[in-house]
């Protein structure tokens, strides 16, 4: 078991450093003077140089990814250009709110997409599982953006169940701050949902045709426990690694879901820094992200151990 | 229940015999395949036919491309002429020409800046085909070349190959496609270089996968056997075994592409002004999503309907292609 | 065949169909036979002619849809199996009737102990408490001579051999003292010494528990050691139902007739095995008469019209051919 | 079992167009009636702020997010009267003016306190513009204090403190500039010119100051959650009329679709209203959604050191003659907007209605573009108009495409963000942009002379528009004391600037704010603030 974990966390920092050098590359060839950009209106020439010496701009590619993987080990962010902060305190203000979002939306995927995909395979080509299948396709054809919209029109504006956008505000409590967490978790999770559902339905009737449900029926075992008990055990396994990938996607792709619902995370932050150059505060919000998603994976990994045995002697299972 | 058309056993019990020359006995596995092979197809037609919510995928794309080529001759009116910007029109016509309602010059109304909603959902559906169909084919390319590359040969290159598919993972593709479009600036090539840029990491994986399956099998150890090359072996009997789960994808991704590329335009980085995309249409006409509600249902509809018409067709495919599933439809 | 001792299970003109796509599949088509306490019978014939249908039918284990057990009934110590309702019929499975199934490699489910898998049939239909039944099932495991059954009992099935997990499987099947144990093919994934000692087991637990056996399987070398009258079937229909003995060197119809000469025999000096040509009817659209009948060397006119009803050919032989009793004579026979 | 899933299709379908039919008939919420006059204590405000500020730091106030929280929180020497803009005293009792508009003096008010209880002297104006021009701040918006003298030497870093900044006593403040200026005071009216407290800075640190910011002004900081909201509290003892409200609260949002709709949902007091739904919030909230005319313009600009712009007048004329600017403003703006008759809005001092001849006259563009060597729009270069995205300019850029495709002048248009946008205008590769420019401060001059002025080419002036003659009547205007002949000045360069045609004025801009009817003494400044301290929850 030790040996499986300690070649994960080998893959894992090869996977963080390519990352970090992937994006650095990608920064370093997007057109526009960053210097010109972060310096106050029509300032003098050497005003762009001591910016460009403050942020490394003038050193050559490859030395200025050396100091900032130094300074990563360091755990140094360095500084934002946008917010003129901390890297750091931008992301510990901005981080909780993506992965309490997300979580929420994790909540969501499990209970309703495994319920909906486990249900519409059980009772096959009954009325449940055609609404299932339908309500699931449509649901991965729509644009999130759009599902976002749509929900607070009916549900904020029109019935006034929940508030129409934003973070629940400090102070307040449990339950009316979880309201501020439904249509936004809702959104990003619909397409999750929508996924989930239809690999465990897939998976399901993939299980259900295996020779030892067969035997646990020949047993005399009632159909809920031949279901609920052999078949879904085995069925989650493919579940199961994809909510580890879809984790990673949830947060960073949570960009259009926190612009709709005004949420306060990271994805949006993402953007901007992206699209304004922010070279520092891509780089460190890439480099977190990575290491939450690479650690989701590395959590999944050894739930995997459990979830089937096979796996325990060490060898990583192969996505196919 | 024996299914005589199960290629396998068509040839009943004749065992290759080893002694024969390779092209001999690649003409007798090819006179097996071949014979198998368009039966193989033949039951999939078969198998797909029977599917009806495969045909009604099938259907909406048929009309899709169909609607995409025919575009100019579809079109009622040119999606970018408008009464206000038209010298001879008079003030009272361009005051009413905004966002007016269906009706019987313009079925689907006109958007807020007078134009014909019709024409330019006939003209966007140009957009979404092209961005299906070449962002689709760019991870095709990249994605069975490092799949073939790491599947077959193994060892370190597959590592490599298979780590940076995990970073690839790792990065949200949204971001991923952000990043690539600030790059290269906006435009549609750089939309669909950018979309399908990212859709590689999948099939490699995919097809590694299926490889690895594959390349177990007897049939390949012996051609392996009879000196036959590597690329022959990959070309003649790996890929058409292993192309299937390829295809369900490929289907899928089209829809994918579609929707990346309405993610794009809500950012004002998909197909650029004033040529219509279902994308930028969705974009533009959501903020009247409380003051006139049907412009957002418009080429919002247009996009999940063709979605969905590929995941349809996908999943109609994926059940066709499973050898296990023979029979049970 | 009840001669005499009371009968365990008697199933009267049983008929399970599969509604396909293609068209009604008529797996087994008017299949009837009984099996005594104690008694051991083989069912035999090619794949695809209904054996395991049969089997799957007794145990109402028929995928429905497309499967559909359409007439027929299946008495069970007095108690007709199709008329029971769910719950009841749970009782019987795995209780009265157990079943182990072809291939050891798939047949345990990979994610529990093999105790675990073993002690849960004990738990539904014995209500022993969790530590007894852990007891019981070692008593299982040492009875179908699994080495080191305590340690074995928390082990996962990957972790064992196929001839282990075979006698795993017969472990469960047996938990609950069944007056019937129905075998799917056994031995068949297993190679051929492991095929032996599954055999042997069979036939030791069957003198020490008095157990029936419904044996199904394609090889007749298997059935000699074990089973004491075969129920021989073709395309859904039984052909031939006799002792063992009379099907061996006196069989009555043409098609058991020719598997016999088709089986390498020590006894015999033998140039040149007879071969049947052809492959099995489709049971979709089964040939007019006897469904043997383009398969068969002596078949005549009469053979492609009408089919032939099963007949006491002699006392205790049924045998379902219009010439059961000298069929040698007819057709061009078989130049031996 | 076929039939049953086509079906639920049907049910599917039709429980989408079911949800339509329900969109049409949920829209627009109950009419309220009017709340009567009776003006309640207490109450805290919820105020729609449509992204995070950068920095709540004086010398980083910019952006108009900033401002709007900034203002709250800073007073300075000067203020602009909510309704007509006129310069009135705030923290100065008066001030004077030297003859030559060289040196300016300003009494202060006596027994004005920072937040933080200590009284407010003129060592303390000293203190905070000599930090706005160190260096060390990077303060992006010290360019106003750019006429006081001794701001070169300062900002180069070759002086420490600005000479012509000297407090003559604890209530005296003498500011001497480095030539002629006689509309500086208006300056002082800015944000940036607020005085801070010394001690606060230093005790937080100079870059931190914004996380803890303390002035002088009605409200006081309490608390700010970036990314969510800023609170801000009543000021006990503010010198001025102390406002009604209890408190502030600032709620941030990224999108304005989203803060409308929150608006509409009651989670806020007032909000912006976004582009497209102007005439649906007249219709449906009547004169409390203000549309106000604003100082500010909207135009498209020509880089004049490039082709096809640089050789050719007639081409940028012609370009002016082409655009129908009353359908714009009445249609496409939903009669939000003012067509533009020239560069200074109504509402300044010395605005002249036909500053420019340029009306919609298509056949006179034609005969310009004859006239330029284009005609029909042939010859032309591929012309590309770039636009910031995200905030309707796309619609409008469509729009002035048609104009011009009308006359077989065709043109692409390419969205970029924000910052990308404004850099690639400054690096010239964008050649042909649009742009805005809201005044700093209420004078011809801050229309004129950032933006044409050959000085500030690069900086303010994007379309590198370098004229002599220009220069010269704008550097005579601003050293004319006398206000009748300084607009005369202005009004000669603004006609000078129009006829040579470096940009395309389009409109004016106008005041897009609703508020809720549970608010009364809500108003709307030309400069688009709300004075907070006037504004009171009704019984």
């Amino acid at each position: 078991m030790l040996v499986f974990i300690l070649r994960r966390l080998y893959q894992t920092l090869i996977v963080v450093l390519g990352v970090v050098v992937l994006i650095s590359f990608l920064l370093a060839i997007i057109p526009g003077d960053v210097a010109r950009m972060r310096a106050p209106k029509g300032s003098s020439e050497e005003v762009l140089e001591n910016i460009r010496k403050k942020f490394y701009l003038d050193k050559p590619f490859l030395t200025r990814l050396g100091i900032y993987i130094k300074n990563i080990l360091k755990l140094d962010l360095g500084e934002s250009f946008t917010y003129k902060r901390s890297v750091w305190s931008i992301i510990r203000e901005s981080l909780p709110w993506s992965v309490k979002l997300a979580l929420v939306a994790e909540v969501i995927i499990v209970i309703f997409g495994i319920l909906a995909g486990v249900i519409s395979a059980v009772s096959r080509y009954s009325f449940w599982d055609v609404l299932v299948t339908i309500s699931t396709s449509v649901l991965v054809a729509m644009p999130i953006y759009w599902i976002g919209r749509l929900m607070q029109l009916f549900f904020a504006q029109w019935l006034g169940w929940f508030p129409n956008s934003g973070a629940p505000p400090p102070g307040s409590g449990f339950w009316s701050g979880l309201s501020y967490y439904v249509m936004p978790a809702t959104a990003l999770a619909a397409i999750s949902t929508a996924y989930v559902a239809r690999l465990a339905r897939s998976s399901m009737l993939e299980v259900m045709r295996q020779d030892y449900i067969q035997t646990a029926r020949a047993k005399g075992l009632s159909n809920r426990r031949v279901t609920y008990k052999h078949a879904l055990r085995n069925g989650l396994i493919p579940v199961v690694t994809y909510l580890g990938i879809d984790f990673g996607v949830l947060i960073g792709a949570a960009v259009l879901t926190e612009m709709i619902f005004n949420w306060p995370g990271v994805g949006h932050k993402l953007y901007f820094a992206v699209i304004q150059r922010d070279h520092t505060m891509v780089l460190g919000l890439v480099f977190v992200l990575v290491i939450i998603v690479v650690f989701i994976n590395l959590l999944v990994d050894i739930s995997y151990a459990f979830l089937d045995p096979r796996i325990r002697l060490g060898e990583s299972p192969e996505v196919t | 229940m024996s299914d005589h058309r199960d290629p396998e056993d068509l040839v009943p019990g004749k065992e290759p015999d080893l002694g024969m020359e390779i092209e001999e006995f690649e003409l007798a596995l090819e006179k097996q395949r071949v014979h198998g092979r368009t039966a193989l197809w033949a039951d999939v037609w078969y198998r797909l036919r029977h599917n009806k919510m495969a045909m009604v995928g099938l259907v909406i794309i048929v009309v899709l491309v169909l609607v995409a080529i025919f575009a100019p001759w579809l079109a009622p009116q040119d999606p970018l002429y408008s009464p206000l910007y038209d010298q001879n029109a008079t003030p009272q016509e361009k005051a009413e020409s905004v966002k007016q309602p269906p009706s019987r010059r313009h079925w689907l109304g006109t958007d807020d800046l007078g134009r014909d909603i019709l024409s330019r959902l006939i003209y966007g559906s140009r957009v979404s085909v092209e961005v299906g169909i070449v962002a689709v084919l760019i991870s095709l390319v990249i994605g069975l070349f490092f799949g073939a590359l790491a599947g077959y040969f193994g060892g370190w290159g597959d590592s490599v190959i298979m780590r940076s598919a995990d970073i690839f993972f790792a990065f949200p593709t949204v971001l991923g496609a952000i990043a690539i479009m600030t790059v290269l600036g906006p435009g549609l090539i750089n939309v669909f270089i950018a979309i399908g840029v990212l859709g590689w990491a999948t099939i490699a994986r995919i097809f590694r996968g299926s490889i690895l399956s594959v390349k177990e099998n007897e049939y390949v150890e012996a051609a392996r056997a009879m000196g036959a090359g590597n690329a022959r072996i990959i070309w003649k009997h790996i890929m058409p075994n292993s192309i299937q789960p390829i295809i369900v994808y490929a289907t899928m991704g089209v829809g994918g592409a579609i929707l990346a590329e309405a993610w794009l335009a809500f950012l004002g980085l998909g197909q650029q002004l004033p040529t219509p995309s279902w994308g930028n249409m969705l974009a533009q006409y959501l903020p009247f999503y409380t003051t006139d509600p049907w412009m957002m249902f418009i080429p919002g509809t247009a996009i999940v309907v063709s979605v969905l018409a590929f995941i349809l067709l996908g999943d109609g495919l994926r059940d066709a292609l499973d050898p296990r599933l023979k029979g049970s439809v | 065949m009840t001669n005499g001792k009371d009968t365990l299970l008697e199933v009267r003109n049983l008929r399970t169909w599969f509604h396909t796509q293609e068209g009604v599949v008529r797996a087994v088509d008017g299949v009837s036979f009984a099996i005594a306490r104690g008694e051991a019978l083989a069912v035999v014939g090619e794949s695809g002619c209904g054996k395991t249908v049969t089997a799957l039918s007794v145990m109402n284990l028929v995928p429905s849809p497309p499967g559909r057990i359409e007439e027929g009934e299946i008495v069970f110590e007095g108690r007709n199996l199709l008329e029971m309702n769910d719950r009841e019929m749970r009782q019987v499975r795995g209780n009265n009737i157990g079943m182990i199934f072809q291939d050891p490699m798939t047949s345990l489910n990979p994610v529990f102990t093999i105790g675990s898998q073993i002690r849960e049939a004990i738990q539904v239909h014995l209500g022993l408490n969790r530590r007894e039944a852990k007891r019981r099932a070692v008593e299982l495991l040492e009875m179908v001579e699994i080495p080191q059954a305590e340690r074995r009992y928390k082990m996962y099935p990957h972790e064992f051999s196929g001839g282990m997990r075979q006698r795993a499987m017969i472990a469960m099947a047996l938990s609950c003292e069944p007056k019937l144990l129905i075998a799917d093919e056994p031995s068949t994934a297993l190679d051929v010494t492991i095929q032996a000692q599954i055999m042997e087991l069979i036939a030791r637990l069957r003198q020490e528990i008095g157990l029936a056996v419904m044996l199904i399987t394609h090889d007749l070398g298997v059935v000699a050691g074990v089973a004491e009258t075969v129920l021989v079937m073709y395309a859904g229909k039984v052909v031939e139902y006799a002792d063992i003995d009379r099907v061996y060197y006196n069989s009555r119809h043409p098609y058991a007739w020719s598997l016999m000469r088709s089986v390498p025999r020590l006894d015999e000096k033998k140039d040149r095995l007879l071969t049947i040509g052809g492959s099995p009817p489709s049971l979709i659209n089964l040939p007019p008469g006897c469904s043997f009948s383009p398969r068969c060397p002596f078949a005549e006119e009469i053979c492609f019209q009408e089919e032939p009803p099963l007949v006491e050919a002699e006392s205790g032989h049924l045998s379902a051919c219009h010439f059961a009793g000298d069929f040698e004579k007819h057709g061009q026979g078989v130049k031996s | 079992m076929r039939r049953g899933k086509t079906a639920l299709i049907l049910a599917v379908f039709l429980a989408l167009a079911v949800g339509l039919a329900m969109i049409y008939a949920g829209c627009g919420e109950k009419k309220e009636e009017e709340g009567k006059g009776g003006k309640k204590e207490g109450g805290v405000f919820k105020y729609c702020l449509v992204s995070d500020p950068v920095s709540l730091d004086p010398a980083q106030l910019q952006e108009s997010q900033g401002i709007e929280v900034g203002k709250q929180i800073f007073d300075g020497l000067m203020d602009n009267d909510p309704k007509t803009m006129e310069l009135v005293p705030a923290m100065a009792e008066s001030y004077e003016v030297n003859d030559d508009a060289t040196v300016f003096t300003f009494k202060l008010k006596k027994g004005v306190k920072f937040h933080n209880g200590r009284e407010c002297t003129a060592e303390d104006f000293v203190y905070s513009w000599n930090r706005v021009c160190n260096p060390d701040t990077a303060s992006e918006v010290s360019y106003h204090m750019s006429p006081i003298k001794g701001y070169e030497e300062v900002t180069g870093g070759t002086a420490k403190t600005l000479e012509g900044v000297k407090a003559i006593d604890d209530y005296t403040l003498e500011v001497t500039l480095s030539y002629p200026y006689a509309d500086f005071v208006y300056h002082t009216a800015h944000p940036v010119f607020s005085p801070i407290p010394k001690e606060v800075v230093e005790e937080y640190g100079s870059e931190n100051f914004s996380e803890h910011p303390v002035g002088t002004g009605p409200f006081v900081f309490k608390e700010w959650v970036h990314e969510q909201q800023i609170t801000v509290d009543k000021n006990p003892d503010y010198y001025g009329d102390k406002p009604y409200l209890d408190g502030v609260v600032f709620k941030v949002y990224q999108d304005e679709e989203t803060a409308y709709q929150d608006f509409k949902a009651g989670a806020l007091d007032d909000a912006q209203i976004p582009q497209g739904q102007f005439k649906a919030a007249e219709n449906e909230y009547g004169e409390r959604a203000i549309f106000k005319a604003m100082l500010g313009i909207y135009y498209y600009g020509f880089n004049m050191n490039t082709a096809p712009w640089k050789d050719s007048k007639e081409l940028r004329q012609a370009f002016n003659w082409a655009v129908d600017r009353q359908t714009l403003c009445d249609v496409v703006m939903e009669g939000q907007r003012i067509p533009a008759t020239g560069i200074v809005p109504p509402g300044i001092p010395g605005y002249q209605a036909n500053a420019m001849e340029y009306k919609y006259d298509p056949d006179k563009a034609k005969e310009l573009l004859e006239k330029a060597g284009f005609p029909g729009g042939q010859g032309l270069p591929q012309l590309t108009l770039g636009y910031n995205t995200g905030v309707g300019h796309d619609t409008i850029a469509q729009f002035i495409q048609g104009n011009l495709k009308d006359l077989g002048v065709n043109f692409n248009i390419e969205g970029y963000e924000w910052g990308t946008y404004l850099d690639l205008i400054q690096g010239e590769q964008v050649t042909f942009f649009r742009l805005g420019w809201l005044a700093d401060y209420p004078i011809m001059d801050n229309f004129l002379y950032p933006l044409f002025y050959s000085g500030n080419a690069g900086v303010d002036n994007m379309s590198q528009y370098k004229n002599e003659e220009v220069d010269k009547l704008l550097l005579e205007a601003r050293s004319t004391i006398d206000e009748k002949e300084r607009i005369e000045l202005y009004r000669e360069a603004e006609r000078k600037i129009l006829e040579d045609a470096p940009i395309m004025p389009l409109m004016f801009y106008k005041t897009s704010r609703v508020y809720s009817d549970k608010v009364g003494g809500y108003m709307r400044t030309p400069d688009d603030l709300t004075p907070l301290e006037m504004v009171y929850f009704k019984e």
